[in-house]
């Protein structure tokens, strides 16, 4: 027994030495305070290779923060210009920039425009000169701890930097700690991390969504990140202190600061995603900002030349008689519908399609951002800090069964209850940092502690909001700055009006989900049918553009959980209108197809690394 | 007397990891109405296969190489029970050959209630009616000395004492007044006092029933208290087979010489006791001649070479030694062996 | 029997060897005492068992090989091989040996590892002639799809599209470029790791506490032992789990932990109830009535009696922790995926099944050649550690 | 009996209490905070916590939970407004179906594993033995989601005969009941591999061991009938065992398995406890695996009965884990003997 006993102690030491073999290994948290190791690991990995060939959906590989697609600032002609495009104005030694039409995987799509470009020999030229500077032996092992989050979709982008890093850079090692989504955020302001794997998407049409991050002291800057220029540059641009061109030219700067002078961050790709859609659907684009799509916009085609012979059944399930039906998948629950407490992108996704803001997001068509919504005209003062908003006076609260609520309409009282409601510390919204961002004024008591003062106490602090409601259907915002993404913000529904009648009935209750009853609606479609399978939402004849909407009927199936392989597969057998290709292999198989279309999104997918490392 | 059992040239093997096993060797005897054989020899030597392939309850592994197990039914059909159909088999356990187990602690159905597991036999041999069977029951129950039977009836195996069990035991056994009562070392998980009492019910009930009675045991004192005829069993062999005064008195072959004097008595009372050295041969490569050889101190060199016949010495009295060969040279048993038969007052014939 | 006579004419015999000789005691002893011992009896009947012993064999070749494969080949489980074109002596691009299939020279006739794969496209995509030159594919069928457009199934030569015609990758390559080889061997190894140390670890928190319970069977310290038990037991696994590697980095060591936590109440109560078992046994009233230690009761007396009870748990224990970790991996809990488990490959595997099967099925195949030997093994070793069956 | 069962079900709660309390404390050392949203700041997020409670001292936080529990209410999800009391509106809801996949797969798995292990015991060494013991391990041997992507594959995407996954009936999206009921073929037929393996394979060792013992002998010896010997003896005999890995694999079951809810769009339990428990959802997880531990706990008795009502020996029998009550119960079960001890002979 005793044989046996050591044989097997033998062979699973033997095992754990296999398993583990290697030289010395040293920590690497003090050499990636040194911004030629920092730029040496940025120009070791290979992105377009991951972007090409493990994605192949057309992402960008990215050398830069601010994605491509992205409007900011006003131009010199007062439109909108392109971030990407104004930055290689300025710093003209970029690739030249070719955007939609370079084809994927072909030189062009090699970064056209950044800063620290894939480049081994001077990655690998660097990095030696670090290793010598830093006293490293040969047989010394750098190891760089990367925290990631472990949603299965990513792992084969871990994986891929780090090998890319470990091959390109000898003596390396990356350390992948891969926690769940939840932990990392609780992991990585405590900065035990040399690597952090991060994303943003942009709140609102501002550059600034993006720089604000690495600000000193910003809540977000889990590496720590400081400079003196890049903060004064941010913080003029928000206090309004540069304006149009001007403003725009500032945060290339910042960006190449970040980028160029720091190497603060390691961008990887700016995210499109390819999908199948049915090829008669029409408006189905999606938005840089906000939801994804605004259903309003969309229809069907119903020509019977759009309808190829095969699909002729599906137009009879799509089309039923005066009804048309559109089906859609959702793979993850929404979580709470409250608009003034909600965080959550499926949520807002669906709170854009049943309610509306002061304004709406525009037809994909047409280059308008946004279109006014509930707000029928408004009027700007000349510093640009008050904002009077006329609103319609014909818009009816919509119950769950598409009848009004208690005859009433909506009204400016209404904004303001649900401004008040975001701003109420005792609500402690976690998206009330949104009225700060637009510097709504006094939006101060949002953060303030409120545990010594009364509810009226607070009451009172609440009614300083720079809200009001200056007539039954006019509604004042009073601004400490004037920003220019300020009426694009009032499609985002944090800003959505909420009925305090109603609210007030309900209580907690507001808002919560599986309930349509729990609801009031102003938007293009209500909520008709909403259980564990999904939700069903249903257009509204009272909706003031009611003849703009053309889809009756919109149909979410909820398959939580679903592998990308099975939603195709749904797809296929016609249960839904429009899947994503989400691993590369499902790009290689199905991308060829007529129905395919290609998504851009300006989601920046990037590596933070730990600057202020103690 | 007449004839109810004859077992002729019995051999029994079992297929093992190891081997072929011999467990019986060309076995033969025959058994007769109302009396009661004992088969006695060490643990292993086959005993208990024996009487298994009687009543054909071997082992998955274990099967009847040759040889004949030929039962006389009453009107004077004789069967081959090795060469039986299962159906026809079934009908002659339990209602013509019944059996009781060594240790009466696992022989009964934990889970049956003691009155079903008794009617069960009852029903199935003599289609009587549940209610009748159950009549039955209650007095096979009083019969074998447990009271209040109604009420046992309704009762679990775990209820009860081994001795109580093992009565039960005989009660399912006697059922159906069987011809012949196969009792597999009745006694020998039981106490010593409650032995006693189990030898004397099951004499008891012979006289009653006028079964005869093939007795297992190792325990030469329960032989001698019970048995009409012993036959001695070494090494899957039958090595003497007589009438109990033949095989305590006048034995003849060494084997059941150094079982009778291992066992204490007031004949070796207070000299060391004989102890047989040695251990039985292995059963996959039986020793070519008499099994028995190796372990003597009376061992002929033509022991080791060939196997001894059965030799008569009376009517009643068999052996298998070489020692019975005329030229053979006379040999003195043991003296305790000696002494015994000297009580009984007959010399040892040799 | 009656009809016997002695008729010693018909007994032909030598005479001469009718005398006495002395006993051969020793050769009796000798002859009929081949004892073996409880474990060389059980290793014996252990290799009569004839799917045990195949069983045996192949977990140690398989074991024996992991190791000596991802020994040789450094890293190789880490980063994607970097191979050297012969011809030119350029590197060969990460993006020509990416997602190739299985290709093993010599057996290319057998359709299965001929480094061909069938794809489904559209005719215009054949078009396309820098993607797929005309000879490195054949056109097996073409028919209208559903959306109209005329598809083509097409046979194609994965290597030679690539230009790697020169090399064989046995199992493929993966969507990474990683060699799918090495990668399953090191599977095979850090599963078959995971599953021994987590039975290892089972086996000595099971056995101490099991003990400690069944030597003070009925008492308060058993009770109030067994209660834990009871309740810890009821807290599913999968909560404990997180829990855990919430607290630890995930890896390598919080894994085998986790499982190890999860897996040794069954060892515990199976010990304790032998420990009961064996407690009133005349030996161990024996040894205590000659006064022997509570230790050395425990280690010197009763342990040898369970310990084949727990070898067998403890082989069954292996595959149980190999397939939690299966299942762990699919689920997003178990190992990293630059650490390679027969779970991460699978569940790998699934997301890649349309385009590159075999990633799925070889790394499926192994797991359930790998389990089914294991199994079958621990079925034999009951068979075998069983002291009712020794003997036959 | 009554009493035996009245003091288990005490001491259930007694158990039920710990768990909780146990699972509280571990679930409050868990790292982490329900409110995960990046664009969180810490301060804000410390906010919304303490407006939640969740900052204040564990003893303050245990008291409130344990007070709100006395009174039945296990809270309701924190960070998403769906949920205000999880019992009701969750686990009562999601329960039927998975009991009902869990059931009929836990039917099937019993049925087909006792009736092919009795009959591979009965034929021993036949072919269908040694394909129940091939088969009995291969079933062991692949995980279920290997299972289930076969299934799926050759089913749903090859074939076409089956749904790809469960959906409820819902002629709003146009899913039928027949649909419904089609779905539920491939979860079931997953699930229930498992339990066939290791029920036919236990059921067949134990048939085996029945059959090797005295009491079967001597029921061959009354002259009984093969079968009459198998039915009436040996299945009861061999079933007492085999119950005891039914009872466990029953919860396993009806509490559903993860892969497979993953796989099938099975909106059941333990993928929320998953996802509940990743999302520090405490009084969500705490609400489910309370559940889970009561429904251990109450198997566990129902076993323990059941036992008694197939095996008469443990009817009364006492349980020497469960001390003061092991006490009473022998001390009725001793009043009982006395009660028969009457006639004993003095054996």
């Amino acid at each position: 027994m005793k044989k046996v006993l050591s044989i097997l102690f033998v062979l699973t030491l033997a095992i754990l030495l296999a398993g583990c073999k290697g030289d010395k290994e040293i920590s690497g948290s003090g050499m990636i305070q040194d911004v030629n190791v920092r730029r040496a690991i940025s120009m070791a990995i290979d992105k377009a290779y991951y972007t090409d060939t493990i994605l192949a959906n057309e992402s960008y590989p990215a050398d830069y923060y601010i994605p491509y697609n992205f409007y900011g600032g006003i131009g010199d002609n007062g439109e909108g210009v392109d971030f990407r495009v104004r930055a290689e104005q300025v710093f003209g030694d970029f690739l030249p920039f070719t955007k939609y039409d370079m084809p994927a995987g072909s030189a062009e799509s090699q970064s056209p425009s950044g800063y620290n470009h894939y480049n081994i020999e001077e990655a690998k030229q660097l990095w030696e000169d670090s290793r010598k500077r830093f006293g490293i032996e040969k047989d010394e092992t750098v190891v760089f701890k990367m925290l990631v989050h472990n949603t299965a979709s990513w792992t084969s982008l871990y994986d891929h930097v780090k090998a890319e890093i470990e091959k390109n850079l000898t003596g390396t090692k990356i350390k992948i700690i891969s926690v769940t989504f939840g932990e990392k955020l609780d992991k990585a302001p405590t900065g035990d991390f040399d690597i952090l794997f991060s994303g943003w998407g942009p709140d609102y049409m501002d550059p600034i969504t993006y720089l604000d991050l690495f600000v000193t002291g910003n809540g977000h800057n889990n590496i720590h990140y400081s400079n003196p220029e890049y903060d004064y540059l941010i913080n003029q641009a928000k206090i309004g202190a540069f304006q149009g061109q001007e403003r725009l030219d500032a945060y290339v700067r910042a960006e190449k600061i970040l980028l160029q002078d720091d190497v603060a961050l390691l961008p990887i790709f700016q995210s499109n995603s390819v999908g199948l859609r049915r090829t008669q659907l029409q408006n189905f684009y999606t938005q840089s900002v906000g939801p994804d799509y605004i259903l309003k916009w969309v229809s069907w085609d119903t020509t019977d030349d759009a309808w190829a012979a095969k699909e002729a059944d599906l137009k009879a399930a799509r089309i039923d008689g005066d009804e048309t039906v559109l089906k859609l998948l959702e793979t993850s629950k929404i979580p709470d519908m409250a608009s003034f407490t909600t965080t959550d992108q499926v949520s807002f996704y669906n709170l854009a399609q049943i309610n509306e803001g002061l304004m709406v997001a525009g037809n994909p068509q047409s280059n308008e951002q946004y279109l006014p919504g509930m707000a029928e005209s408004y009027t700007v003062s000349e510093d640009g800090k008050v904002y009077t908003f006329t609103l319609r006076e014909d818009q009816p609260w919509v119950k769950s069964d598409g009848t009004q609520y208690n005859n009433e309409v909506v009204t400016a009282e209404d904004f303001v209850f649900a401004w008040r409601k975001l701003a109420d510390p005792r609500v402690a919204s976690e998206y009330s940092y949104l009225l700060e961002t637009i510097g709504v004024k006094g939006w101060e008591i949002a953060y303030e502690d409120v545990t010594d003062m009364t509810d009226a106490e607070i009451d009172t602090e609440l009614a300083k909001l720079g809200v009001e409601a200056t007539g039954e259907f006019e509604l004042t915002v009073t601004l400490n700055t004037a920003a220019d993404y300020f009426l694009g913000m009032m499609s985002f529904p944090s800003f959505y009006p909420v009925n305090e009648a109603f609210y007030t009935s309900l209580g907690e209750d507001y808002g919560k989900t599986l309930t349509p009853e729990n609801l009031l609606y102003n938007g293009a479609y209500y909520l008709s049918n909403w259980d564990n399978n999904g939700h069903t939402l249903q257009k509204s004849d009272l909706y003031w553009d009611k003849d703009t909407v053309s889809i009756d009927k919109v149909i979410y199936e909820l398959v939580e959980s679903a592998e990308p392989e099975v939603q195709v597969q749904m797809y296929l057998d016609g249960d839904i209108d429009s899947v994503i290709l989400r691993t590369g292999a499902l790009v290689e198989t199905y991308g060829a197809r007529s129905d395919v279309r290609t998504t851009g999104s300006t989601t920046a997918w990037y590596l933070e690394f730990n600057i202020n490392n103690h | 007397m007449e004839k109810l059992l004859e077992v002729k040239n019995l051999n029994v093997t079992f297929e093992t990891h190891g081997g072929t096993v011999q467990a019986i060797r060309d076995v033969s005897f025959d058994l007769h109405r109302g009396e009661t054989l004992a088969v006695v020899g060490e643990s292993g030597s086959g005993k208990s296969v024996m009487t298994k392939s009687v009543m054909r309850l071997l082992a998955d592994n274990g099967n009847i190489k040759h040889g004949e197990i030929l039962y006389h039914y009453e009107d004077g059909t004789i069967v081959d029970i090795a060469k039986l159909r299962d159906g026809e088999m079934h009908k002659i356990r339990g209602a013509e050959i019944a059996m009781v187990f060594q240790d009466p602690m696992t022989s009964l159905n934990p889970t049956m209630t003691i009155g079903k597991q008794i009617m069960e036999p009852i029903m199935k041999h003599q289609n009587l009616s549940k209610k009748d069977a159950r009549q039955k029951a209650i007095e096979l129950i009083s019969m074998v000395k447990i009271d209040r039977p109604t009420k046992r009836m309704k009762q679990y195996p775990h209820e009860f004492s081994g001795g109580m069990r093992q009565r039960i035991v005989i009660a399912v056994a006697l059922a159906c007044n069987p011809n012949i009562l196969i009792c597999d070392e009745p006694t020998t998980a039981l106490d010593v006092t409650i032995q006693a009492q189990i030898i004397d019910l099951i004499k008891e009930l012979q006289q009653q029933t006028k079964a005869a009675v093939i007795f297992i045991t190792h325990d030469l004192g329960v032989v001698a208290n019970i048995a009409d005829r012993v036959a001695v069993m070494y090494a899957g062999k039958i090595c003497e087979i007589g009438t109990s005064s033949d095989v305590f008195y006048t034995p003849a072959h060494p084997y059941t010489w150094g079982l009778l004097a291992s066992k204490p008595n007031t004949d070796n009372l207070g000299e060391k006791l004989y102890s047989i050295p040695g251990t039985p041969p292995n059963l996959l490569d039986p020793p070519k001649g008499d099994a028995f050889a190796l372990r003597s101190n009376y061992a002929l060199e033509l022991d080791f070479e060939e196997q001894p016949p059965m030799f008569k010495i009376s009517d009643t009295h068999y052996a298998a030694t070489w020692l019975l060969h005329p030229d053979a040279p006379k040999v003195e048993p043991p003296k305790v062996v000696q002494r015994r038969g000297a009580k009984k007052g007959v010399t040892n014939n040799g | 029997m009656n009809n016997m006579k002695n008729d010693f004419s018909k007994i032909k015999i030598d005479k001469s060897k009718l005398k006495l000789v002395s006993n051969r005691i020793e050769e009796s002893e000798e002859i009929s005492g081949v004892s073996l011992g409880y474990w060389k009896d059980s290793f014996r009947r252990l290799l009569h068992n004839k799917i045990a012993t195949i069983s045996l064999i192949l977990i140690g070749f398989i074991f024996i090989f992991s190791i000596f494969i991802t020994s040789t080949t450094p890293h190789s489980t880490v980063i994607e091989p970097q191979i050297k074109d012969p011809d030119t002596g350029q590197m060969i691009s990460k993006k020509s040996l990416t997602s190739v299939p299985p290709r093993i020279k010599g057996l290319e006739w057998l359709g299965w590892f001929d480094g061909r794969v069938d794809k489904l496209l559209p005719k215009i995509a054949l078009e396309n002639e820098v993607k797929y030159p005309k000879d490195t594919y054949e056109i097996v069928e073409c028919e209208e799809g559903n959306t109209g457009k005329e598809m083509c199934t097409i046979d194609l030569d994965v290597y030679k599209q690539n230009g790697i015609e020169q090399l064989y990758f046995t199992f493929g390559t993966d969507q990474l470029a990683r060699d799918n080889w090495t990668r399953v061997w090191a599977g095979v190894r850090n599963s078959l790791a995971i599953g021994l140390l987590a039975a290892v670890f089972d086996i000595v928190m099971g056995v101490i506490y099991g003990s400690i319970c069944g030597f003070y069977g009925g008492t308060k310290v058993d009770n109030i032992m067994m209660r834990f038990i009871e309740i810890y037991g009821s807290i599913p696994s999968i909560v404990l789990l997180i829990l855990l590697l919430s607290f630890m980095d995930r890896g390598f060591g919080a894994l085998i932990i986790a499982l190890g936590l999860t897996g040794w109440i069954g060892v515990a109560r199976m010990v304790r109830a032998q420990y009961l078992r064996y407690r009133e046994h005349d030996f161990v009233l024996a040894s205590r009535t000659i006064g022997a230690s509570t230790k050395r009761l425990i280690f010197k007396h009763i342990f040898p009696n369970i310990i084949g009870q727990i070898v067998i748990l403890a082989t069954f224990s292996i595959p149980a922790a190999i397939f939690y970790e299966a299942s762990l991996s699919f689920i997003g809990l178990g190992l990293p995926t630059d650490q390679a488990s027969l779970g991460t490959l699978i569940n790998n595997g699934i997301t890649q099944r349309s385009v590159s099967a075999y990633l799925l099925w070889i790394p499926t195949i192994v797991l359930s050649i790998v389990m089914l030997a294991i199994n079958l093994l621990a079925n034999g070793l009951r068979d075998a550690l069983d002291p009712r069956l020794r003997g036959r | 009996m009554l009493r035996y069962v009245w003091n288990r079900i005490l001491m259930i709660f007694v158990t039920l209490f710990l768990i909780l309390t146990i699972n509280f404390l571990l679930l409050y050392l868990m790292p982490g905070s329900p409110f995960q949203n990046p664009r969180l700041t810490p301060s804000q997020r410390e906010r919304i916590e303490d407006k939640y409670g969740l900052n204040d001292p564990v003893l303050v936080q245990y008291g409130r939970y344990m007070y709100k529990v006395s009174k039945l209410d296990f809270g309701g999800t924190i960070a998403t407004n769906t949920y205000d009391d999880i019992f009701e509106e969750y686990i009562i809801d999601r329960l039927p179906l998975t009991a009902k996949i869990g059931g009929i797969a836990l039917i099937i798995g019993t049925v087909i594993g006792i009736t092919f292990g009795a009959l591979a015991a009965i034929r021993r060494n036949s072919w269908l033995d040694n394909s129940v013991t091939v088969l009995g391990v291969i079933g062991v041997s692949i995980p279920s989601f290997v299972f289930a992507a076969i299934l799926q594959e050759v089913f749903a995407i090859n074939l076409d005969w089956l749904p790809l996954f469960y959906r409820e009936a819902n002629p709003d999206i146009g899913h039928s009941l027949k649909d419904q009921n089609l779905g539920m073929i491939m979860p079931i037929i997953a699930l229930s591999v498992l339990p066939i393996a290791s029920i036919m394979r236990y059921m067949r060792t134990e048939l085996v061991e029945v059959f090797s013992s005295d009491y079967i002998l001597l029921a061959q010896a009354k002259g009984l009938s093969k079968p009459a010997v198998i039915f009436k003896h040996a299945i009861r005999n061999a079933l007492i065992p085999v119950i005891t890995i039914i009872g466990p694999m029953a919860i396993n079951l009806i509490a559903g398995s993860l892969v497979i809810e993953r796989f099938f769009n099975i909106p059941g339990l333990s993928n929320s406890l998953v996802t509940f428990t990743l999302a520090k959802e405490t009084y969500a997880t705490l609400a489910i695996n309370f559940f889970y531990s009561f429904m251990y706990v109450t198997v566990i008795l129902i076993v323990d009965i059941l036992y008694g009502v197939i095996d008469p020996r443990i009817r009364l029998a006492s349980n020497s884990k469960l001390g003061l009550i092991g006490k009473l119960i022998k001390s009725i079960k001793r009043k009982f003997q006395s009660d028969n001890a009457g006639g004993e002979v003095n054996e």
